[in-house]
Parts: structure tokens; C-alpha cells; sequence
């Protein structure tokens, strides 16, 4: 060989894999803990089935949430805006008129009304030069106005039977909502990863210089994310509509920060150019399944969330520990196979 | 040979600088042209104005004889300039192959092709000598040398007719350098030009055909021959007929009590076993190859690492953390300047001062008169352009950077000072400059501990050597009874010595 | 409890069993209950009440789940006291149009549904519906300022509104019903600023408030315990040219209103205490019982209580029924 | 000049006074648009000067707790926490048992409380390696249930005339609470700008690797800067509680997302090692005098929102649009100077 250095070293075992098994370590406790507290319950299968369908279908919308926000955080940016787009996407869609279009009309007006919101904040960003935190934040408070507008501050119940079944009917024996999450976090991982868009998001994330001096677009790539966590929310508010068979303007309340939480917890640097999409909807099923667990056991909402702030903590602090005490074995070994 | 490139008086002006004020350079099909300056004389920012980077504030680019301005990276690369960039352009969590084709991915429908990527990849790695490194593995597992190949490779993946390289050398060992080499001849062979960067004369000698030198953005001379006397090129980079030597030294009292003793230092996967003292005044040189673990030994010995075993004393005293080390007088110049020493967006002075501002303060609060005052004195005493301490660290060139750190040590009363790879984007001047430094601070009675990839550099500069290979010390002698082939055979084949050193 | 922080339990419950047939211990009744997180006073209090009223009947079993943070929350929380299968359920949504869903589903598994003080649009939703009367609250506070205005003689009254948090619909009901109710009297509110139904929101609003209308008629505070910080915010202002009513009824502000030292000089009634009566009816629903005043065998469907005004004359009365 | 023509010293200082201004300068269109609409109430001399206290008033307490956000900011960590800190701290030193022991009692433990939080904090950020969001996150969530748990949901009202006597007292003609906001800013100002832990503060944010290798405890340092933002949130606290002469669980609501935006939009990073005292009060300043605009001119809430999420955005493009304004002008002026 002309150059004596191989500079390669053995591959280190994948982080994110670790990272997930980390979180699922975390899931399976969460469920002990559930089986141990009511046994009376989890010794009923049908209970049991239909009990992961609640927590699948909790976690749904927020899911659906998270994906697009996995990709912003990814991109390097972050969406405060998402619960307020939600809102304001479900109060359209449900206003008198656009209900007169029907099933149709009320998911595209949902869905377009998302992905302008997206654009709005995507083009102040990338081309007004405003620090994401900021344009968002004021888009979350400018659009949660505009939706009070649009509703006059009142509940608007949806009369459409074929929105309100989405968050009814089963296909295949299960509920069309996880069909729905199932759906976007497919699509999330399949463009993450197997598509140039995916790839060059992790690029603008990482190392935003990079990416530019390698000749990708930076500005229009970040408008482009933008847009996609507003089609996220687009498809949400129609979920959260379907589920309440109403939408009002102060609907999905706080959902950046769970949806932020998820995603960090499932992996996502905070920072950019790291995150996976199957971490997050981890990060997702957690809270979850703590909510669930709560409410099985009742626990009185103070000490629900007291405790959830631990479970938070531990659940993160766990996932550290397996992935480094796992490294450490693998590295032990690795010395041991080439002392 | 035919004029590919061709440039006129280019202007290019940052706020409140003046980077390039009249460039000439013309460069031909098939040679290899080297641009020589001193660090901040503009080689950087005119090779970004060709690759499209920067737009020149005026003159005039011709391009294959046609006028050219490229208004984005891509259009550039389309044009047929590719560029391997001083700094790192790597995304981390990226794979290598990603990282090589990231901008222009072969696709379908948006779908990356990833085999086609890997195969192409794994191509050029072998082209390049490193049929090792995998394409799906991540750019942060990878060595720095590595990220150097992967950046390469990213230029070859271009169907390029100019290949400008900015100080590729300058993170590579040695023998990674002469592969190097050979990749630039055959790349000349099928007529592409190249543009090198360096600040290594025996590199421009030995790869160079023409020579251009800047100076203060300026073009000097244009198209010399490689084989110009050093003097004469030196004269043209710094305005003064000057050349470097490493003179002699008294070298440290061997009577004196060591001030640094290391035993039995290990750390799993990194090294192992390393014992080594250093006198007061005593300049004491690690040899090695990229990644025998020489950096991660100096950060042990610095406690900025938990050794699995052995003990690191300063004056008979543990030294457990980065806190008690510097408390004691130890000081470290880092590898990564960017990431492992600079703040770069604080100003000069602020980031000369940063491990002995709490020296200047009263009761906690600042002293910054005094502060600027001794950076202004250190940013003499290291001859640092421009000599301005008020300026963000971002704004300087890579080696005025690095005398920033260096600088660092020199303001505290540092009693032992670890160096790794000191020189590293350091031009000849200033090269000169730091030598003498560290010459003058082991007269006064520091001691130095010195890693450098450049063999001659540790051999001139150290009273004694140590060779490492792959975490294990191998040799220590007297810089005196070594020579550079020596040194070589020590870290690449090393077997022969191997039971000598044991 | 809400004002004050003494530990001891005094809520609104309804013991007297003399002679009322109804009070014998019948067949046992489980009543499911489900209200939002409290951390409001008036919250707190429907729940406190809900559990004492509970605790005074033998033959009551009371299963309270919390709904959590949002409608979200509350309707998966109904969906685990539904498989639990009580005999009926006592529910204060989040949202009665969000959790009419919630209500449709017990109602189908047949557990009567008693939705306390927030409608669900569909009748078939419930058995019962006990509410406040939020548009009769507005009413009555504007009914006493306009008569206390008119009496005084004062044609352009200022009029501030410091409302509960706007977005909500309870919100518009009061407004709307205030709003009508000084429109009789040819006022209008002049000034409208929103809290949150907590005392430093409340001390905020009020400070904006009293700063855009230097000078002030009355002022309207939707809810007593912000009302603790519109209170202080007035004092902090030293201004006391204008009378203040409340809402709710909370303990110290009747306590406030009869010791007539400040401006508050009424509060509207919207008392927690439909939390104990909605308890009593859901036995009696459990029981197959009716109320034992009317002619009729069942519980009726409807039941809105009035709302009160309460003034210096009449606090005494009320005292006991303050939260 | 030996190399690369220096012409002008491009201070950062120079960009942050740039910055500042671009603040006064929204400060003064919004204060104009005051006068404009209200021209009764801004010629009263005596209305003007009490509406100046009522914006400082206003300000006061988030302007304290901005400070401490800020100096966690500069250190590269973000706290979520300060709204259910305020809470915690405000419930606990008002419980009967702390009011017994008078003033002084009550505020020892706000204060105490305070910096123990984030204490646990920086405990987890610093030693534990948890994200800043997510550990601050959980904390939140514990600790207003903690609050909600300790007060048992009831609004604790303080009987102490000392306590309450904060909010309503004048010294020297100007509110205690202005006081002890300008105390705060001027502390932070000098503990950022002239002494080591400024200093440090800057380092460990910008570069922590960097500061480590000079030496620096980062690990400490982390755990200092949580701590006092902790304490501005226990000062807060007792400011809150004197104002509202009550405290409970929900108090303080959403005050992270008011601080960090006021730290934000005053020029500090949100990525670590730079920012401004000056800038954060100028930052809260802004959104203190926007809602009075709002108020003295009545607008419904909604109406608020929307106009609200417009007026931050134009700030900060203003801001930005008169830095780089300025700086071009400067840069032309300097290139005549020396051709
Ligand atoms: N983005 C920028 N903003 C302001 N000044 C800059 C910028 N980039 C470069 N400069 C300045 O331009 C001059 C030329 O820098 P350049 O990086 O081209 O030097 P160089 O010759 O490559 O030096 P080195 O050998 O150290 O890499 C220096 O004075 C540098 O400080
Ligand atoms: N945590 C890590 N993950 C992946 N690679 C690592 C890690 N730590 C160190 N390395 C790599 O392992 C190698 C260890 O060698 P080290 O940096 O000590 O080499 P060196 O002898 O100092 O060479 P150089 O000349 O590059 O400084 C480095 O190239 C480094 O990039
Ligand atoms: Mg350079
Ligand atoms: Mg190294």
C-alpha cells in the first residue's frame, strides 16, 4: 500500500440504534409498571388490545406533528408554530362555508392552509434572516389570533360524517388514525434517508456552510421544511377535528413543546444535522404510554405531573446509560480482539 | 501547454479589509501551480472567489477564454472548478459517500441511488489509495486525515478540468503526502490543471511546475519556476530575504530535578504504557504517524482525560484535571483550533487571555486594560497580522489563528507547555517566529512537550524524541542520534526495532 | 377554600336528610367523575365538592379520574372509566363540544351521562345537564351596574371588563350577556382586557386597565379569584372612584363585599356548588329516583341555576355558600 | 500595515449598540403610534409619567427573570423552567407556615427555593449530561406540580403588608418594583461585561470545549448560571406575589416563552456566547409597551394577537434592516476614506 495509515477504524455500533433501544427499554418498563399496578386490567387480552390502540391513537396526531418537526429541528430550525397552525388549519376547515365543500374540501383547505402558514414562516426565515425561534414564535401567536377571528372564539363542530369517522372506523381491525400515523412516519423515514431532499437536510443542518459551498440551495431547502411541518400539521388538525369532531382556536395546545420534547428525546439534536424519525415517534409513544398509565392508575394531576417530570428525566438519563455502557462493551471487546 | 485560467487585477474587500488588491494568475492545462503567501495574504479568499464563493469587487476572470464570474458554488463546479477547501466542508452525520456526492447525488425521482453512490465511491478511495475506508460510514467516526480523503474525493467526483487543493497536506502524515502526489500526477497527466496551496517549499518543490506569490493580496510574481531559490521566494512573500533554520541549543541541564513525570499512562484503545519526563527548559519532541494516539496522550497528560492507569505529576504534584493543570503552569495548544481553542467570534485579546483573565481581575472583576495591554505585547512579540486585538478571532487567517492559541500560553506563567502540531497552516515567516518563541521560552526554563506530523520539525526543534506507534513508544533517543529516514522506518515498518523498544 | 389557606374541608355539601325520602341509603350507586386538572379555585371546588357530596351518602361509591391538560387527555381518560363500567358518570368537560363524542359513546354503553356546566350540542349525549348559567351571569352584573349608574344619575359611563381567558366559549357567553344587559341601560364597555383566571394575570389586566381608562364608572371582573390580583392592582393604582362587581362568589369576596372596605360592592353567582347537587341527582338517576318536588318520577333533563347577585345586604345569607 | 489593508476595526461592540438602537428605534414608533391614536391621554403630563412606571412596572418582574435567561443562554443552555419556578417559589414562601415567619421569611424562601431548583437543573444538565431543553422541560412540568401539590390548587393569598407593600410603594418618586428591576440589569450588566464569570459565562457558551482546555470548570460553571437563573426567578416570585399580594400554582404562565424571546430579539444567541443585558431589557421593553399600545387603545384579543406576531417580526426586521444599513453606510464612508 502506498500510505501506511488505515483510516478506517472498526465501525462503532450505531448510536441511533442504541438511542432506540434505549427508548424502548423505557416503553417496556412504562408497561410493567402498568401490569404490575393493574393486574386486573392487563389480565383481559381484549383490554389489552384495545389499551394499545388508545395509546397509539393518543399519540397519532402528535406523531404526525413530530415528523415535521423532526425534519425542521434536523434542518437546523425549529417550529414553535405547529399547535397554532394545527388550530388554525382545523378552525378553516371547519367554518360553515368550507364544510359546505365536504370531506374534501375540508382536508385541502386544512392541508393548504398548513402548508401556507409553513411558507410564511419559511420564507421570514430564509429570506427575511429572522432567527426561527422568533418568526415562529410570533407566527404562533398571530395565527392562534387569526383562528379566534375566523371562529368568533367559539367551538366549531364538525357536521361532516366522513371526517368525523376517520377517528371511528378501524381498516383491517385497526383504527384509521394509527393507519394515518403509520403512514406520515413511513414516508418520514423513507425521505430522510433514501431521498436527496432527506440527505440534504441533514447537510443544511449540520453544517449549513457545507451544504452551500457543495451547491445546494440552502434558503430554498429551509422554505421547503418549513412548508413540510405545516403539511404536517395540515394533516393533524384534520385528525384532531376528526377526534373532537370539532376544532376551536385554542386546540392543540402546547403541542411544539411535546413535539419538540419528542423529537429530542427520540435523538434529534437540538442544534440541527442529526435526528431520526423512528426515535421520534418513540419519544412520542412515551409520553403517551406515561399518559395512559396515569390514567389507568389515577393518579390526581399534581402527582401525574410530578411524576412525569421524572419519568422524563429518567427515561433520558436510561438511554444514556444503555448507550454507553454498551459502547464501553463494545469497545472492550473490540480491544480484546486487537490488543 | 494552454491557458486555462486566467485572472487581472481582481479586488475583493471584506468590511474593514482589504483581502485581495490586484490579483494576477494564470494557470495551464496540465501543471501544477502553487500559490505561496504568508498567512492572511489572500490564497484563500482568491481560491474562493474561483470557486464561487466570494464575487470579486472588479477585475477580470477568464475561464477557458472566456469571461467568467461564477455567482454560486454550483455554477463554478458546473464550469469545471473543483475545490478542496482549507477548512473542512464535511457534514458529519453523513456518510462518505453521501458526503462525496452531496450536491449532486445520483438520483431517481429524488430517490438517492445509493449503491451507484457507494460503488463510484468506493472507486475513488481506491484511486486514492484508501480502498479501506468504507462509503457508509459516518464523516464523525472518521480520523481528520480521513476527512482530508473524503474531501479529495468530493473534488475527483467532479468531472473537473481545475482542481484548486487549499492546504491539503497540512492535516496529512507523511506518507499520506507522497500519496498525495501521486494522485496530482496522474491528475496532470490527463491535462487537468491543479492549483496548490501550501505552506511547505519542499512540496511546492517537489510537486510544483510555477510558483505565484501574494502578498498583502497582492501578486508579487507571477509563474515562477518551481526550482526559485527559497530566498528569493521568501523575499517575495515577506518583503525581507529571509530562511529558516533551527539553530543550535545549550539544551536543558540533564541534572535537573524532571518537571514532568509521566508513568505508565494508558487509556483503552488509545495508548498504552507511556512513561516520559521533561526537564525545565527541556524540549522534548513526540514523533508519529496521523493517529497514533499522540493527541489524546497529550490531553491525558494535560488531565483533560481520565487515564485508565498510571500517573501524571507536574513538580512531584498529581495533575487529576485541566483545572489543577493549568493552576500548576501547564498550558496546551490544541490540534483542532476552531473547535478546541478559539471563541471565534470574541475578540483577539479576549481569546489571548482566556486561561489567565482571572489573573488580571481584582476581586473577581475584570482587569481588560491590562489584559489588552499584554495581548498587544504577545501580538508583538508573535508578530500577528494585523496586529489588532480588538478583532473577532473569525476574521483572521488560519495561521494568525494559530498564533492566537499559542499566544495564550505566553501571557500566564506557564511553566510546562504542551504543543500539538503547532505549525499546522502556519506560513514560513511566522513558522520562523514561533520557533524562536518556543526556543526562547525552554531558555527561560519552560518546558515544552511537542506532537508535530512533520518529522524535520521535531527532530530540529526537540532535544529529545520520542517515536510512537499505534499508542506504544517505541524509540527514545537524543534529537541528535536521529534522522529523518530513521524516524520514518521507526513509525511505518518499526518491526525491526520493535524488540529494542519493548 | 379558594381564597384562603386553611386547611379544613368546607364544602358545599347537603346533608340535611330530615324528613326527605330520598336520603334513605338505596341500591349502591358507583358514580364515574371526571373533571379538568384543577389549578383554578372554582375547579378545585367542583371537585372538593364533588367528592364530599359523595362521602355523605352510604351507599355512593365515587371514582374520580383525572382528565389531564386538555380535551385530548379527558377523552382518553373517559375511555378508561367507560370500560370500568360504572353506574353513572358525572363529567365537567374540558369542552362539551370536543367531548360530546366521549358523551355519545358512555350514553351507547348505557351509563347515564350527568354533564356538569358545559353542554355537549347533542342531546343523546346525556341524561342530565346541570349548568351555571354563564349568559344570566353576564346579565345580572350588568343589570346591578346599570341600576347602580342609572340610580346615581350618570349618563356616559365608563365601563371596564376584565373577562376570564378570552378563547373560551363560557367567556363570550358572560360578555354577551353583559353586554345586553348595559345595552338597556344605554352603556357600553369601554375597556376589555383579558386574564387567565389567575391572580397575576388578573393584577396585569386590571393595571392595563385602569391606566387606558384614567377615569372609570364600574368594572366588571369575570372571576373572584382573579379578582385577588384586579383587587390589588386597583389599590396599587389608588384609585377607588369606581365600583367593582365580581363573578363566581368566591369566600373572600363575599367576605370583601360585607365588609364593604374596597370597591368591590357585589359578585354574580356561578357556584361550584352544582358539583354537589350534580352528585345527589346522579344517585337518584342511579337509583331510578325522582326529585322528590316534583310531580314527576325521574330526574328532568335540564337544570340551570339562576345567578345570583350578591350585595353587602344580602352576604350574610350567602356566606356558606362561598367557595 | 504588513498584511491584509486593515481599514476599520470591525468592534462587535459597535453591533450591539447598533442592535439597541434598532430597539429604541421600535420603542419609539410604538410610542408614537401611542400618541397618534390616543393624543387625549398622552397630552396629560402626569398620565404619561404614570404610564412610563405602569410599562416598567409591567416589565419588572420578566425583566428579571430575562436576565437570568439571558446569562443561561450565553452559556449555551436554554431553561423552561422559569415560569414553574416562579410558581414554586410563589406558592411555598406563601403558605401559612412561611408567612408566619414575616417578610424576611417569605422571601429567604423564594429565594432559597429558587436557587435550589435550579440547582436540580444544573445538577442534570451539568453532571447528569441531560439536553438543557428537555431536563428544564421536565422541570417545568415537576415542579407546577409540585406548586399545584403545596398550595392544593388554591391561589394562596399573602397577608404580609411588607410583601405586598413592594408592588405599591414609590422610593424616591420612582416603584420599588422599577428599583429592583434596574438593580437586577445593572448587577447582570457588571456580572456579564466586568467580571470572570462574565467572562467564563461567554466562553463556556461560545466554545466549551475551548474553555475547558483554558482550564475553565465548565461542568461548575453550567451549574452556577442555572442556579442564577433561579435566583432572578425567586426575586421574581416575590415580586409577582406583591403585585398580585396572592400566589399560586398557574402564575407565571408561559413566562419561559416571554424571556427567551426578549433575550432573543435583544441580540442574544440563541446557540450560546453572545448576548446582551441590554438588549434583553430592551427586548422586554418592547413587548411591555406593546401591550400597553394594545390596551389604551382597546383592542379585542384576537385582533391583539395577530397585530402582535406582526409587530415582533417587523422589530426584529427593523432592527436587523438599521444594523445592516448602518454598517454598510459605515463601510462606505470608510472605503472613501481610504481608497
Ligand atoms: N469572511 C471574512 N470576513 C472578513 N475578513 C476576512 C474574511 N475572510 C478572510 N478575511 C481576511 O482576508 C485576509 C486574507 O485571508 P485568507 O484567508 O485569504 O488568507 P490566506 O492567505 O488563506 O492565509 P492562511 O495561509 O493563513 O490560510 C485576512 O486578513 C483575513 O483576515
Ligand atoms: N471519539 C472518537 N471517535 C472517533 N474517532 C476518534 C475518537 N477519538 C479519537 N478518534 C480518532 O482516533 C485517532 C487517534 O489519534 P490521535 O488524534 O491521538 O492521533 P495523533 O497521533 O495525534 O495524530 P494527529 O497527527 O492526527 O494529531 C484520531 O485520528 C482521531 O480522529
Ligand atoms: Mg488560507
Ligand atoms: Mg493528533
Amino acid at each position: 500500500m502506498t500510505a501506511g495509515t488505515a483510516l478506517a477504524k472498526p465501525h462503532r455500533f450505531d448510536e441511533n440504534v442504541l438511542r432506540n433501544l434505549g427508548l424502548v427499554g423505557v416503553l417496556v418498563i412504562l408497561v410493567i409498571v402498568g401490569i404490575v399496578t393493574k393486574p386486573e386490567l392487563y389480565s383481559d387480552p381484549a383490554w389489552v388490545k384495545n389499551n394499545i390502540f388508545v395509546i397509539l391513537q393518543q399519540a397519532s396526531a402528535i406523531g404526525v406533528v413530530t415528523v415535521g418537526m423532526t425534519f425542521v429541528i434536523i434542518g437546523g430550525g425549529i417550529d414553535l408554530s405547529v399547535g397554532a397552525i394545527i388550530a388554525l388549519a382545523g378552525v378553516w376547515s371547519t367554518t360553515l362555508a368550507t364544510q359546505s365543500y365536504g370531506a374534501v374540501g375540508m382536508i385541502f383547505t386544512a392541508l393548504v392552509v398548513g402548508i401556507a402558514v409553513g411558507l410564511v414562516n419559511g420564507v421570514l426565515i430564509a429570506y427575511g434572516k429572522l432567527v426561527p425561534f422568533i418568526a415562529t414564535l410570533a407566527m404562533l401567536v398571530a395565527a392562534r389570533g387569526l383562528a379566534a377571528q375566523i371562529s368568533g372564539k367559539q367551538t366549531q363542530v364538525s357536521a361532516n360524517d366522513t371526517i368525523n369517522s376517520i377517528a371511528s372506523t378501524k381498516v383491517l381491525g385497526i383504527p384509521t388514525l394509527v393507519w394515518i400515523l403509520a403512514a406520515v412516519v413511513v414516508a418520514g423515514w423513507v425521505l430522510l434517508n433514501r431521498t436527496t431532499f432527506g440527505r440534504r437536510t441533514v447537510a443544511v443542518g449540520g453544517n449549513p456552510e457545507a451544504a452551500r459551498l457543495a451547491g445546494i440551495n440552502v434558503k430554498r431547502h429551509t422554505l421547503l421544511l418549513y412548508m413540510l411541518s405545516g403539511l404536517c400539521c395540515g394533516i393533524a388538525a384534520i385528525m384532531l377535528t376528526s377526534q373532537a369532531t370539532s376544532a376551536q382556536a385554542a386546540m392543540a395546545n402546547l403541542y411544539e413543546l411535546d413535539a419538540i420534547a419528542a423529537a429530542i428525546i427520540g435523538g434529534t439534536l437540538l442544534s440541527g444535522g442529526r435526528g431520526t424519525i423512528v426515535g421520534a415517534l418513540f419519544g412520542v409513544l412515551v409520553f403517551s404510554t406515561i399518559t395512559n398509565l396515569f390514567a389507568i392508575n389515577n393518579l390526581a394531576s399534581e402527582v401525574q405531573n410530578m411524576v412525569k417530570g421524572g419519568i422524563i428525566v429518567a427515561a433520558v438519563l436510561l438511554q444514556q446509560f444503555r448507550y454507553r455502557s454498551l459502547t464501553n462493551l463494545l469497545r472492550r471487546r473490540n480491544d480484546r480482539d486487537n490488543p | 501547454m494552454s491557458t486555462v485560467l486566467e485572472l487581472t487585477d481582481v479586488v475583493k474587500t471584506f468590511p474593514g479589509v482589504r483581502a485581495l488588491d490586484g490579483v494576477h494568475l494564470e494557470v495551464r492545462a496540465g501543471e501544477v501551480h502553487c500559490l505561496l503567501g504568508q498567512n492572511g495574504a489572500g490564497k484563500s479568499t482568491l481560491i474562493k472567489v474561483l470557486a464561487g464563493v466570494h464575487r470579486a469587487d472588479s477585475g477580470t476572470l477568464l475561464w477557458q477564454g472566456e469571461p467568467f464570474a461564477p455567482a454560486s458554488p454550483q455554477a463554478a463546479m458546473r464550469a469545471g472548478i473543483a475545490t478542496i477547501y482549507q477548512e473542512l466542508d464535511l457534514v458529519d452525520d453523513l456518510s462518505v459517500a453521501e458526503n462525496v456526492f452531496l450536491g449532486h447525488e445520483p438520483s431517481r425521482a429524488g430517490f438517492t441511488r445509493r449503491r451507484t453512490a457507494a460503488a463510484a465511491t468506493r472507486t475513488i478511495m481506491a484511486s486514492l489509495g484508501h480502498p479501506e475506508i468504507p462509503p457508509g460510514r459516518l464523516i464523525k467516526d472518521l480520523p481528520a486525515a480521513g476527512k482530508q480523503i473524503v474531501s479529495m474525493a468530493r473534488a475527483l467526483s467532479h468531472d473537473a478540468r481545475l482542481i484548486v487543493m487549499d492546504e491539503p497536506s497540512a492535516v496529512l502524515a507523511h506518507d499520506e503526502v507522497g500519496n498525495l502526489f501521486r494522485i496530482i500526477r496522474e491528475l496532470t497527466g490527463n491535462g487537468i490543471a491543479v492549483v496548490y496551496i501550501s505552506h511547505r517549499l519542499a512540496e511546492i518543490r517537489e510537486i510544483g511546475d510555477r510558483v505565484t506569490v501574494l502578498k498583502d493580496g497582492r501578486t508579487t510574481a507571477a509563474g515562477l519556476p518551481a526550482d526559485t531559490p527559497t530566498r528569493e521566494l521568501v523575499g517575495k512573500m515577506t518583503g525581507r530575504p529571509f530562511e529558516y533554520d533551527f539553530p543550535p541549543r545549550a539544551g536543558a541541564d540533564p541534572d535537573t530535578e524532571p518537571l514532568l513525570v509521566v508513568d505508565g499512562l494508558s487509556r483503552a484503545g488509545e495508548f498504552a504504557g507511556v512513561s516520559l519526563t521533561v526537564r525545565p527548559g527541556e524540549i522534548v519532541g513526540i514523533a508519529g504517524l496521523v493517529g497514533s494516539g499522540r493527541s489524546e496522550l497529550l490531553e491525558t497528560i494535560y488531565g483533560g482525560r481520565r487515564a485508565d492507569t498510571g500517573t501524571v505529576t507536574l513538580d512531584g504534584r498529581r495533575i487529576t484535571s485541566v483545572g489543577t493543570a493549568v493552576a500548576r503552569g501547564m498550558g496546551m495548544a490544541p490540534e483542532e483550533r476552531k473547535s478546541q481553542a478559539l471563541l471565534l467570534d470574541e475578540p483577539v485579546f479576549k481569546n489571548m487571555t482566556l486561561a489567565s483573565f482571572t489573573g488580571f481581575a481584582t476581586v473577581g472583576f475584570t482587569g481588560a486594560r491590562d489584559e489588552r495591554a499584554a495581548a498587544r505585547r504577545t501580538a508583538e512579540q508573535l508578530d500577528l497580522r494585523p496586529r489588532d486585538v480588538e478583532r473577532p478571532v473569525r476574521t483572521l487567517s488560519g495561521g494568525n489563528q494559530q498564533k492566537v492559541v499559542v499566544g495564550r500560553w505566553l501571557l500566564g506563567h506557564t511553566r510546562l507547555l504542551l504543543l500539538d502540531e503547532p505549525t499546522r497552516g502556519v506560513d514560513v515567516g511566522a513558522r520562523a517566529e514561533l520557533y524562536r518563541v518556543i526556543h526562547d521560552l525552554a531558555a527561560g526554563g519552560v518546558g515544552v512537550l511537542l506532537v508535530s506530523s512533520e518529522v524535520p520539525e521535531v527532530l530540529g526543534l526537540s532535544d529529545r524524541v520520542l517515536v510512537m506507534r499505534e499508542g506504544r513508544v517505541i524509540r527514545e533517543a537524543p534529537a541528535g542520534e536521529l534522522d529523518e529516514d530513521a524516524v520514518l522506518d521507526l513509525v511505518m515498518a518499526g518491526s525491526l526495532m520493535e524488540g529494542e523498544a519493548a | 377554600a379558594c381564597t384562603s389557606n386553611d386547611p379544613g374541608t368546607d364544602a358545599q355539601v347537603k346533608t340535611d336528610t330530615s324528613d326527605n325520602a330520598n336520603a334513605a341509603a338505596g341500591s349502591k350507586v358507583i358514580i364515574g367523575f371526571s373533571a379538568p386538572a384543577a389549578d383554578h379555585g372554582w375547579i378545585a371546588a367542583i371537585t372538593n365538592n364533588a367528592k364530599a357530596q359523595a362521602a355523605a351518602y352510604s351507599d355512593v361509591e365515587l371514582r374520580s379520574v383525572a382528565a389531564g391538560a386538555d380535551a385530548a387527555a379527558q377523552r382518553s381518560a373517559l375511555a378508561t372509566l367507560i370500560a370500568q363500567k360504572p353506574t353513572v358518570i358525572v363529567l365537567l368537560p374540558h369542552d362539551g363540544k370536543e367531548l360530546n363524542a366521549s358523551g355519545l359513546e358512555a350514553m351507547r354503553a348505557g351509563i347515564p351521562v350527568v354533564n356538569l356546566d358545559r353542554a355537549f350540542p347533542s342531546a343523546a349525549a346525556y341524561r342530565l345537564q346541570i349548568k351555571g348559567d354563564n349568559y344570566g351571569m353576564g346579565l345580572a352584573a350588568g343589570q346591578y351596574i346599570g341600576g347602580q349608574l342609572k340610580s346615581k344619575g350618570v349618563s356616559n359611563a365608563i365601563i371596564g371588563e376584565i373577562p376570564g381567558i378570552d378563547s373560551l366559549e363560557l367567556t363570550q357567553e358572560r360578555s354577551a350577556g353583559f353586554n345586553a344587559a348595559l345595552a338597556v341601560f344605554g352603556y357600553k364597555v369601554a375597556n376589555r382586557r383579558p386574564a387567565e383566571f389567575t391572580a397575576d394575570s388578573g393584577q396585569a389586566a386590571a393595571t392595563s386597565l385602569l391606566q387606558a381608562l384614567p377615569k372609570m364608572d364600574a368594572l366588571w371582573n369575570h372571576d373572584d379569584d382573579q379578582g385577588i390580583g384586579v383587587l390589588a392592582a386597583i389599590k396599587q393604582a389608588n384609585r377607588s372612584e369606581f365600583f367593582m362587581v365580581g363573578g363566581a362568589g368566591s369566600k373572600a369576596a363575599i367576605d370583601a363585599i360585607s365588609k364593604d372596605d374596597s370597591v368591590l360592592k357585589a359578585t354574580v353567582t356561578y357556584s361550584p356548588s352544582m358539583a354537589s347537587s350534580a352528585i345527589s341527582l346522579a344517585r337518584l338517576i342511579g337509583q331510578g329516583k325522582g326529585m322528590s318536588d316534583l310531580v314527576e318520577l325521574q330526574v328532568p333533563k335540564e337544570i340551570t341555576l339562576a345567578s345570583e347577585t350578591i350585595t353587602k345586604e344580602n352576604a350574610a345569607k350567602y356566606g356558606k355558600l362561598g367557595f
